[in-house]
């Protein structure tokens, strides 16, 4: 399957109940393997979006193919044995009373004996730093935790595609940083294809593949991180921003007259183009 | 919320029964309270399942509130039978122009009545208490009570707490913008947190559906699978009906 | 369950608990039936009559949630709020006493008898077993009152009044009231045949249902107004809902 | 009041009712006109800890002081005529049919008459960039104008202390940026009191006075920004880290042996540092 696509939408709007128009010609494919990228400001469509893309939202105009079949036409199980989907509000996908058994609810669903499912939830919990909450009831948990335990009920069933919608929001700085990495390591070693959502602009160019940049429902600019995140300019009017380091060396570079070339996105890169420089500076 | 036993001790005696033969055990039991026809019977009843909510040490005032309204029917039933049934009048008197007349047949059964209730509350009391009820939930599928309905009582037993909790956040979430604030503002408040109460639950059904759907769920619950019986425990209920049996018989 | 304010402690309570220790001569049994007042062979009657509509209403179930997978939980969601409308206690004027409504009717009308009847069934069971509210073995006849005769009378009287377009509001009233007095006639039935002992029945039945009147025909007014109530909620907030419950047509909705 | 003490609190123990001990041995106070932050890890007591200095939780040992009165001694008209909350989930707090009528109950639980509490409510939606959503049904936003609202619904009610459990947790980076700018104004300008629990250290340093850190329900360490953010090991130990741009500084001080003085936390502070350096190397 390797670099085959796995998710190809054309949808040409979808409306709202209530006619908000929240999407309109929309045109992205994910191949096999990558890692996405959905940057937006509030309210742009992000997660109608995934909504979309997870056969919830069935009344657009166009296609969405998983796998090449029209998901509309697929049976929620032939969608949700492949796609998982984590919700940006914890408290709309929680809903058995102890950790343990919501955990546990996907596993025991796709038919793994109760020895197989424990050891899925407690690998599952410890990925995400929370197995000594097994027991704890749903309810008495922190915001993060609840966030936590809903990655945990997704990874503990392993599925090829995962849709997710700000995991990272709500997580501490290590919580989030572990996060990544864990995503990334699932992409990289096991070939999940990975779809991400999220307002994190700083967080983005370490981990992505391809970004695309949503506003008031439309596509306005995609890519590799570099190609999307150009002047700050370009993307405050879409309502976001670079990330801090970026958005210092473009000041350096453009402000202070310093000869910096390509704007590094994270600390490693802006690290190495800094001492760089030193170097030039002194041998002048 | 107090008004479950949830919440109490889990590591008392009774607790580790098998729920299943708790279950039928109480029935067996309930049954022979109700077909019995005087009143003695039903006090051993009552005294051996007082003397078991005493032994797993039921809270007194969790114990007082659910006996509060049998006891109140009580009081009433008996108050009727003995003033308006019967036929052995008592005593007769005459207040401001109004003949009151007690009757002692109509109060011996009267109080029959009473004791029938009081045998039959207190063994639902005592399985109440001392079985969870998750573990009363597998116990009724394993009866055979059709999946169906055991899921649904799953359901409705898990949103009783959520409509509640949710009612606790919206109240609190008034308080902080000041609401319940004089009397008709209050009222209020109360229409709106009614209200949102109501559309929330269904958003909220919404929402949970969807969540299992995309975990999997096909319209059947995973169940809990049950454990073998314990020879100790089915031998234990068995003596202490047959023993109950024999009470009812010669009582 | 945590509780962490004294005034919504206050509220719950109110809700909840003093429902039980508020009730009055009339109100003490005025929808539950108490466990053991019934003797043997009635409660085993009134079992075996409840039993039917509960096998119709789990027959509906399977065939409802084969096509829509939210259908068991919403089913279950509305059983969770019938269970808690029926511990609500309602202070009623005129006896100076609580009584509480029993949330039928609106059941009723939203997804109609046969699931209303097992939705009453579940919630009645709940209450029994950890409530001591209602009871195991006048479970059936509590069944018969409050599911069967209430959930009929209000959906009936709701689709009498729609089908000769009577407006929403006054429909959701009607169906509520006389779901509530339904209910009420069928126990006081149940209570005077199951206590007569050697009394007439009649007598007995005239007394009981005397009894009655000074909290169940108020109580009845509001138990309308609240099903009204909830009607026009979802009406006016969300009548996708009523669509898709099959309450409103869609056209009813539009504009 | 300038400079008075607004809360004072004085916590040995705070435990959940179901033995979790959430909070321990807190002493901290909070002066008048001050901009404190929390931080801490997932499951620290941020959000315990700002909803017993609400008054919502009360079974704790020891004592909270707003303006001198044991909290738990005042009524909630008392309390919440001072102190406003926004909640960590926007679904806590929202509870009305619409944007306006939700945004609205707090004004006119204040008696405000229709016209003034109309005027508020339009002025705080304005604030929050949401004045095109007045009608919306709550439960049909996205979650970052969910988010948005109910910070509005305390605005429009002006009180003297606001505690907010991550008020910009979902938001945008837009948005991010002007809620703290519209926080600022507000504590400097009108001298609220304001209390912000958050995770987000690339966001404190530029705004904050105060900065606690909690963790295991414990405060570690408190001052200022500069004094709390120090080496990331300490950092890391609570599971949090430097600001990219504190990090990126380090590194080079630390690492690559760069000349730089004390670490500079936010971007204009980094640029000015490395003009500096630069200018000294070329001096060299
Ligand atoms: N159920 C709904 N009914 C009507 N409109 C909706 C509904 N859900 C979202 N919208 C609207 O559709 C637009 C897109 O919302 P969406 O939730 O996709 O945004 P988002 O990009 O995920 O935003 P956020 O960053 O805040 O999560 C918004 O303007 C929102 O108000
Ligand atoms: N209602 C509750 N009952 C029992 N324990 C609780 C309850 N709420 C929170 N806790 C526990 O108390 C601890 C502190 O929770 P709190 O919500 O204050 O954390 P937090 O710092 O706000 O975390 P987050 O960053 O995830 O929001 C956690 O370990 C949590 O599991
Ligand atoms: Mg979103
Ligand atoms: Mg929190």
């Amino acid at each position: 399957m390797e670099n085959s696509v796995r998710l190809d939408l054309d949808i040409k709007s979808f409306k709202y109940p209530d006619n908000t128009v929240a999407l309109s010609d929309i045109q992205i494919s994910m191949k096999s393997g990558e890692f996405t990228g959905l940057l937006g400001s509030n309210g742009s469509g992000k997660t109608t979006l995934l909504k979309v893309m997870d056969g919830l939202l069935k009344d657009f105009d166009g296609s969405v193919l998983l796998d090449g079949t029209e998901i509309r036409r697929l049976s929620p199980k032939e969608i949700y044995r492949k796609i998982g989907l984590i919700f940006q509000n914890p408290d709309e996908q929680l809903f058995a009373p102890t950790v343990f058994e919501d955990v546990a609810f996907g596993p025991l669903n796709m038919g793994f004996s109760e020895a197989e499912t424990s050891e899925r939830v407690l690998g599952a919990l410890r990925d995400v730093d929370m197995e000594h909450y097994a027991q704890k009831s749903i309810h008495n948990l922190s915001f993060g935790q609840k966030k936590r335990i809903c990655i945990a009920g997704l990874l503990a069933m392993g599925h090829e595609i995962l849709l997710m919608d700000e995991p990272t929001a709500g997580l501490d700085p290590m919580g989030e940083y572990r996060m990544m990495r864990l995503l990334t390591e699932l992409n990289r070693k096991k070939g999940v294809t990975i779809v991400m959502a999220t307002h994190s602009v700083d967080l983005v160019p370490v981990f992505l593949d391809n970004l695309y940049i949503l506003s008031r429902g439309k596509i306005v600019r995609g890519g590799s991180p570099e190609e999307v995140f150009t002047a700050p300019k370009d993307m405050e009017e879409v309502k976001l921003r670079l990330p801090h380091i970026a958005e210092m060396i473009y000041k350096l570079k453009h402000e202070d007259k310093i000869g910096f070339g390509k704007i590094p996105l994270t600390v490693g890169e802006a690290r190495r183009e800094i001492l760089k420089i030193m170097e030039d500076v002194k041998e002048d | 919320m107090q008004i479950f036993s949830e919440h109490l001790r889990k590591d008392h005696g009774l607790s580790g029964i098998d729920a299943r033969v708790k279950l039928v055990f109480a029935l067996v039991l309930l049954g022979l309270v109700l077909s019995y026809k005087g009143f003695i019977f039903p006090v051993v009843v009552l005294a051996g399942c007082l003397s078991g909510c005493i032994y797993i040490r039921v809270p007194l005032k969790i114990f007082l509130l659910r006996f509060s309204e049998p006891l109140f029917i009580i009081i009433i039933l008996v108050l009727l039978k003995f003033f308006f049934s019967g036929s052995e009048v008592m005593f007769s008197v005459e207040v401001f122009g109004i003949n009151i007349t007690g009757h002692s047949d109509g109060l011996k059964e009267g109080l029959t009545i009473a004791c029938r209730i009081l045998g039959a509350v207190s063994v639902l009391a005592l399985l109440g208490f001392s079985t969870p009820f998750t573990a009363l939930m597998s116990a009724l599928s394993w009866l055979r009570v059709p999946k169906g309905f055991v899921e649904i009582l799953m359901f409705a037993y898990r949103y009783i707490f959520v409509i509640l909790e949710d009612a606790q956040v919206i109240y609190n979430a008034q308080r902080n913008r000041l609401g319940y604030a004089g009397f008709r503002r209050g009222l209020g408040s109360f229409g709106t947190l009614t209200g949102s109460l109501v559309l929330k639950a269904f958003d909220r059904s919404h929402a949970i559906t969807v969540s299992m759907i995309q975990r999997g769920y096909d319209g059947d619950m995973p169940m809990l699978k049950h454990k073998p019986f314990r020879a100790l425990e089915v031998s234990g209920a068995l003596v202490i009906v047959s023993v109950m049996g024999v009470a009812w018989k010669i009582l | 369950m945590r509780i962490q304010n004294s005034g919504f402690k206050i509220i719950i309570l109110s809700l909840s608990t003093l429902c039980a220790s508020l009730f009055t001569a009339s109100s003490a049994y005025a929808m539950h039936i108490s466990e053991g007042i019934l003797p043997f062979n009635w409660a085993l009657l009134w079992s075996l009559a409840a039993m039917p509509f509960v096998a119709w209403g789990l027959y509906k179930l399977k065939k409802e949630s084969s096509v829509d997978l939210s259908f068991k939980p919403l089913v279950g969601l509305m059983a969770a709020v019938v269970f808690i409308i029926s511990c609500m206690p309602i202070p009623v004027p005129t006896a100076g006493t609580c009584s509480h409504p029993c949330g039928t009717g609106i059941a009723g009308i939203l997804v109609g008898p046969a699931i209303s009847i097992l939705i009453t069934a579940v919630a009645l069971l709940i209450q029994a077993l950890f409530l001591a509210h209602g009871g195991l073995s006048t479970w059936g006849a509590d069944i018969v009152s409050m599911g069967v005769m209430g959930s009929f009378a209000g959906y009936l009287t709701f689709k009498t009044l729609r089908s000769v377009k009577i407006n929403l509001a006054v429909s959701g009233f009607m169906a509520g009231l006389l779901a509530d007095w339904a209910t009420y006639l069928m126990t006081s039935v149940e209570l005077a045949s199951g206590i007569r002992g050697d009394e007439a029945f009649m007598p007995l039945f005239l007394k009981i249902l005397i009894a009655f009147i000074p909290t169940q025909l108020p109580l009845g007014i509001l138990e309308g107004a609240m099903t009204a109530g909830m009607v026009m909620l979802l009406y006016r907030k969300r009548p996708d809902l009523l669509v898709k419950m099959r309450v409103l047509k869609p056209e009813e909705v539009a504009g």
